[in-house]
């Protein structure tokens, strides 16, 4: 299999990103370690944003992969990270199989209030679990990988490989994905279902597959943040934490599979000068931020990195 | 001749409102068939009846001698039954290539694949060639909201004509276009067309245009079929001046003459 | 837009991203100063706890750590600065959940290298922090928050303290206030906050009155969601229910927008209400609330502050910078910074002392505070053992005041170590010591 | 029979002043097809006025409740209006055109920086201006109470309601604003300007926003991050009722009041999710709300 331009350059990237965190202090590692976690959620909802839907929910899957390493290392008693992951991506996966049948009836605002709904009904859920610590949620445990015992100090460059090899992997398939066939019919839906049904394409079908695909992607996210953090709670999956990945998937707009890891990094780091700089007012610096950005920068950041002719009027 | 679409007591009701009373019709492979009518006539909702667009009231709709009636447009379109749209409805924010490659992915019932680009080198030549016979090449690489409304029809009914079906419904392939225009973009269409050899029903206020190029007429008026037969018989037919075509055979259309 | 500008655009955020990530790269390496101790102070700074919890916590740590600075505070803390070291403060909003804490925990450890850090008030955000502090070695005092899993889930901790009580004290205190100020009491209903919070204290309250006021009924539990503001369906509820008592660990604004609709719709006329976060409405009430209400302020803090040196200089300075007596929160955040200062103070190192040295004199440690002494006694030397005190609101002419104050010893209200808390409550206090 | 009452009471006055918080925002996505985010940093700012200037009416010795009165609504009404004026003319004017999802995500930046705006005028002391509500006293039945507080919310959330009604279907202003709802770029050919429309609803919308704080600061303590809490309510009534209708508001209200109320009274665990259950069911069986319309594709 060739490998075009954009795949060489996120792969030189990850290496860059794995060398260099050998050298960076911790904080530098464990924020960039979040910032790609949270870019994968992101990137769940920049794919439903590419079919034109928008999620106020997407923290539902985010803290069900979170749940699951949870839980998955509490009561099952699975160490192993990588196993963790494909737990919480499997139970993503038959909860999205689940609430995709319905969901994909749904558009615009009414897609994004029913799948806040939804968020919230599992953040309600979780809040009434008293044994799960309910709103105080619980720690992860001590996890290994593939066998390998991080020591001392070692837990949070070893997240950040992990992270970097599961968010490289996915970003290596959305850039194939978002110019394949079906990532097509996804931008072709959000442009005019009529006619994508006329060309015999199954619109339902292609949003149910992209949604399942989209919630095990936001999935790994939250699993991804789990193990780095060391604990989970009902927080993540209510509505303002999904508001903070619509936020992100602003900001570095849909245009690339790459404007989400710029963004979530460019928003972790805005979000944490400003919470040092002015923390009774970094709410009022975010606000401004994304208002400058969506006022000169109508399709994202990434935009700047791009000169398609016409694309900024 | 075989018989490719039968209707039989075909109606839509919108309510207290008919929009279109028991219709009985049937097209033989091969035929091209023009549908007149003022506005508000049925044309448009006899075409979305019979591409699944709009469940009817009452009737059956047997295409290729099977009733399709309850089928939705992408079945149809998969029977082999095309249609495009006064309004072209095409993806405005994507290039006009990838416009095509969708269809073309579509029509090889790959349109699942999530690996494989969708631009894929055979796809490009198909869509190349449709452009150039389209005679809208020069606009591939461009988004469809850079093409002119008569480049957007031409586009539309390329899209469908990729779905490699037998007959191809045209739903006012001329409106919006220029008076100069409307002769060359009605070549470049019925050219392609006969070169598939499809069946075709069009939809047309310009009774020049139907002259020329259809062989058979269906007069709509207050949703049902007044008149049907051949050119000539329809359009000399008092109540289809009356009703449709007015004194000169010429329509009381918003499009005037240009 | 011109083409320039996205080009200016983009180059000028390139620079500044990369600008950034090099500052900080550097800040990592640079070293503190050596004659500063820097602490990070987190507490909420929006949202609805920083109002009542946050703020104030802020402002009392503030006050402390200014005169420590100055050397104005009483004896044994009269020596200027933290083992001779200016005592700097960095303030970070707690809002944002526990994922977010953590993150801003390895920032102030790692890029601002902090020597120590205080603050949380949300049980969630402490057992988050926990773990981490430990990973990094961090002397981190814990000042406010509630949840007995606290040390429950951190096995043999090293560096993670906390000098205030666990939410289990409130409420063992509740019941036993009850048992001895309203013994006849029989039909009990609650209200609680619908999260981790209200349903441990309730849990905890509902235990502890089995064993000490078995005869009375626990008759309803209202949960509204937290911030919710109007309860009117809520007291409706409690109404048709005919309690005698009410209990409620509701805090802050919700508290206050409790007692205030209570009171108007008459519940209160009806029943009594026992808040045990109360004693932060105190000067707040204006007199809706009614006389007998009882009020708790987790542990002796705000105004059930007993009288000492301390005190009486914490109260004054904070009442003349901010205009009211301080409230619990501000006491509890005072209380922390004095174990500091008294960890710091008798470390015995040169200069910065490191987290193991203050670990260890904290550790077990007995020290002076505004609460009276302080005696890190439970979870092997790293809770602090304190009394538990009730009282009732009492408000004539314009003046509120606490009346028929009593107060429970460390040892009646905290489970003693080697107990799971509600357990202890189940088996009927072992080793319960109330004299 | 005794929690029957209660029920009905406590649900229809939950229902007025859901109802009252989710008008301004129904009224504006109706017209401008703007989901105004930012409502409930309106609903706080009201508050936050009315509860500042009633403590300094209490402070100067006041006591009249119908000055009391009359300041909430003087004090809700101007800020509302400025701000509402402010956000209009300042920012949304110019988005327009832009997508909805994106006109909700500028509205949610409005949110953040009002929430912080709002902490630097007022601080994070809780305001409480208890007095009206107090004063207003209460009636018994049986041993439930009514306060008379709560009657007055429940009168002018129907007063607002058959206003709104009346503004949009017999004045001559409705009738431009549902030929704009209608279809916006024809009333635009037809000389309707437009933009003025947008000034004067989103105005109205935004004071309405300011009234429901207005009147609810007498019954909370007024802090930091209430206005956060009503936004999602608010967005569940209206997303139930059906977008962009006062009707879908007013039913969505009620229902959503009696089933909280049912289940306050008879199962309280149940009370977090009933809102979205309520929100998720009407959504299943009407995708576009109660009274929402399908807008159809033109072919």
């Amino acid at each position: 299999m060739k490998l075009e331009r954009t795949e060489l350059s996120l792969i030189g990237v990850a290496i860059a990103i794995a060398i260099l965190a050998q050298f960076s202090p911790n904080w530098l590692v464990f924020t960039l370690t979040l910032a790609i976690s949270t870019a994968l959620v992101v990137m769940g909802v920049v794919m439903l944003m590419r079919a034109g839907l928008v999620s106020f929910g997407q923290g539902l899957f985010y803290c069900l992969g979170g749940y699951a390493v949870g839980l998955g290392g509490r009561f099952l008693g699975i160490t192993d990270a990588l196993v963790l992951v494909g737990l919480g991506v499997v139970v993503t996966t038959v909860v999205a199989m689940i609430l995709g049948l319905l969901m994909t009836r749904y558009r615009e605002i009414f897609f994004a209030m029913l799948s806040l709904a939804f968020s919230m009904i599992l953040y309600g859920i979780l809040v009434k679990s008293h044994g799960l610590g309910s709103t105080d949620g619980f720690g992860v445990v001590d996890w290994t990988l593939l066998g390998f015992t991080p020591g001392d100090g070692q837990a949070t460059t070893t997240a950040l490989m992990l992270a970097l090899v599961l968010a490289l992997a996915i970003a290596l398939f959305l850039n194939r994905y978002f110019k394949s066939s079906i990532g097509l019919a996804c931008e072709a839906i959000r442009e005019n279902e009529v006619r994508v049904e006329y060309m015999g394409i199954s619109h339902r079908k292609v949003l149910y597959i992209n949604y399942v695909l989209a919630a095990a992607v936001g999935s790994v996210g939250g699993s991804m943040t789990a193990l780095a953090a060391g604990h989970v709670d009902p927080t993540m999956a209510y509505w303002t934490i999904s508001g903070e990945f619509v936020f992100i998937a602003i900001l570095g707009g849909t245009g690339h599979v790459a404007a989400p890891f710029i963004a979530a990094l460019i928003f972790t780091l805005v979000r944490t000068y400003a919470v040092e700089l002015a923390p009774n007012a970094w709410q009022m610096i975010l606000g401004i931020v994304l208002l400058l950005i969506i006022l000169f920068l109508p399709k994202g950041i990434w935009s700047l990195f791009t000169r398609k002719k016409g694309a900024a009027s | 001749m075989t018989e490719i679409l039968r209707t039989e007591g075909l109606s839509r009701y919108f309510g207290a409102v008919t929009a279109a009373e028991d219709i009985n019709v049937t097209i033989s492979e091969g035929e091209i068939v023009g549908v007149i009518g003022a506005n508000g006539a049925g044309k448009t909702t006899f075409i979305n009846m019979v591409t699944g667009y709009l469940p009817p009231s009452q009737g059956t709709i047997a295409f290729d001698g099977s009733p399709i009636k309850g089928m939705g447009p992408r079945k149809l379109m998969r029977k082999g039954l095309a249609r495009s749209f006064q309004i072209p409805q095409l993806f405005l924010e994507l290039p006009v290539i990838d416009n095509l490659a969708i269809a073309l992915s579509a029509a090889e019932h790959r349109q699942f694949q999530m690996i494989r680009p969708v631009r894929t080198p055979e796809r490009i030549k198909a869509a190349d060639e449709i452009l150039e016979q389209m005679n809208i090449n020069h606009y591939r690489d461009e988004m469809v909201t850079a093409m002119p409304q008569g480049a957007r029809k031409l586009l539309d009914i390329a899209i469908a004509m990729l779905g490699n079906p037998r007959m191809l419904l045209l739903d006012e392939p001329t409106s919006g276009v220029s008076m100069e225009e409307k002769y060359t973009l009605m070549d470049t269409v019925m050219e392609a067309v006969r070169q598939r050899g499809l069946t075709v029903l069009f939809v047309e206020h310009d009774m020049e245009i139907v002259q020329r190029y259809v062989s058979r007429i269906l007069a709509f008026a207050s949703g049902e079929v007044i008149k049907d037969g051949p050119v000539d018989e329809v359009l000399a037919d008092a109540k289809v001046q009356e009703l449709v075509t007015g004194k000169h055979h010429r329509t009381p259309e918003k499009e005037g003459d240009a | 837009m011109t083409t320039q500008q996205p080009r200016l655009l983009k180059r000028t955020l390139l620079s500044v991203a990369l600008a950034s990530v090099g500052v900080m790269g550097l800040a990592g390496a640079a070293n503190a100063q050596d004659d500063t101790f820097k602490v990070g102070f987190v507490t909420f700074l929006s949202g609805g706890a920083s109002g009542p919890f946050g703020v104030p916590a802020a402002q009392g740590a503030e006050i402390v750590i200014d005169a420590i600075n100055e050397g104005t505070l009483p004896a044994p803390y009269d020596s200027k600065g933290v083992n001779g070291l200016m005592l700097e403060s960095v303030v970070v909003d707690e809002a944002g959940g526990p994922t977010k804490q953590v993150e801003e925990y390895r920032n102030l450890v790692q890029r601002q290298n902090v020597d120590a850090v205080i603050g949380y008030i949300s049980s969630g955000d402490c057992l988050a922090i926990g773990p981490v502090a430990e990973e990094m070695e961090m002397f981190t005092i814990a000042f406010d928050c509630g949840t007995s899993r606290l040390f429950a889930e951190l096995d043999d901790p090293q560096y993670m303290f906390r000098t205030g009580l666990d939410a289990v004290a409130d409420n063992v205190g509740a019941a036993r206030y009850l048992a001895e100020t309203r013994p006849d009491a029989e039909r009990i209903a609650g209200i609680q906050q619908n999260y981790a919070w209200g349903q441990d204290s309730w849990q905890d309250f509902t235990l502890a009155m089995e064993q000490l006021m078995p005869e009375a009924e626990i008759i309803a539990n209202q949960t509204p969601q937290i911030f919710q503001g109007s309860y009117g369906t809520e007291i409706s509820a409690l109404q048709t229910e005919r309690p005698e008592i009410i209990h409620s660990s509701m805090w802050g604004g919700d508290m206050e927008s409790f007692v205030l609709q209570a009171n108007a719709r008459g519940l209160l006329a009806q029943a009594d209400a026992l808040l045990t976060t109360g004693e932060s409405g105190l000067h707040r009430f204006d007199g809706q609330a009614p006389n007998g209400t009882i009020l708790g302020g987790r542990g002796p803090f705000g105004a059930f502050m007993p009288d000492n040196e301390l005190s009486e200089w914490f109260r004054e300075a904070y009442e003349a910078e901010h205009g009211t007596p301080p409230s619990y929160p501000a006491s509890k955040a005072a209380q922390a910074i004095l174990a500091l200062k008294y960890a710091a103070d008798n470390s015995g190192a040169e200069g910065v002392p490191s987290s193991e040295q203050l670990a260890a004199t904290l550790k077990g440690a007995e020290f002076p505070s505004v609460s009276g002494t302080v005696r890190m006694d439970l979870a092997n030397g790293h809770q602090a053992v304190q009394p538990m005190y009730y009282g009732e609101y009492h408000y004539e002419d314009g003046e509120a005041e606490l009346r028929n104050v009593r107060s429970y010893p460390g040892e009646c209200v905290s489970a003693p170590d080697g107990y799971n808390a509600q357990q202890w409550i189940k088996e009927g206090f072992p080793g319960v010591d109330c004299d | 029979m005794l929690t029957v009452w209660a029920i009905l009471i406590d649900g229809f006055i939950y229902a007025s002043w859901l109802f009252l918080v989710a008008a301004g925002l129904t009224v504006i996505y109706g017209v401008m097809r703007i989901l105004n985010m930012a409502h409930g940093s309106l609903y706080a700012l009201g508050a936050y006025a009315a509860a500042s200037a009633l403590g300094w009416y209490y402070a100067q010795g006041g006591d009249q409740l119908w000055i009391a009165f009359a300041i909430i609504a003087v004090s809700a009404i101007l800020i509302g209006a400025i701000s509402g004026l402010i956000i209009e003319r300042g920012l949304l004017r110019l988005m327009y055109g832009r997508d909805e999802i994106l006109m909700l995500i500028i509205t949610f930046a409005v949110l953040l920086i009002l929430e912080d705006v709002m902490k630097l005028v007022w601080g994070t002391t809780p305001y409480f201006a208890w007095q009206p509500y107090a004063a207003m006293g209460r009636f018994n039945i049986d041993v439930l109470t009514v306060s008379q507080y709560d009657l007055l919310v429940m009168a002018l959330s129907v007063v607002i309601g058959l206003g709104l009604w009346f503004w949009l279907e017999r004045t001559n202003m409705g009738k431009i604003l549902r030929s704009i709802i209608h279809d916006r770029e024809v009333s635009e050919a037809m000389g309707v300007n437009v933009r003025r429309m947008f000034t004067i609803t989103f105005m109205i919308g935004a004071t309405l926003g300011a009234i429901a704080g207005g009147v609810t600061a007498p019954i909370i303590s007024v802090v930091p991050g209430i206005g956060v809490e009503v936004i999602v309510l608010a967005f569940a009534v209206v997303v139930t009722g059906g977008l962009g209708s006062i009707t879908g508001a007013a039913v969505g209200a009620v229902i959503v009041g009696l089933a909280r109320a049912t289940s306050i009274h008879t199962m309280p665990e149940l009370e977090l999710f009933i809102i979205y259950a309520v929100m998720a069911t009407v959504l299943v069986f009407r995708p576009h709300g109660l009274f929402g319309l399908a807008a159809a594709r033109k072919i």
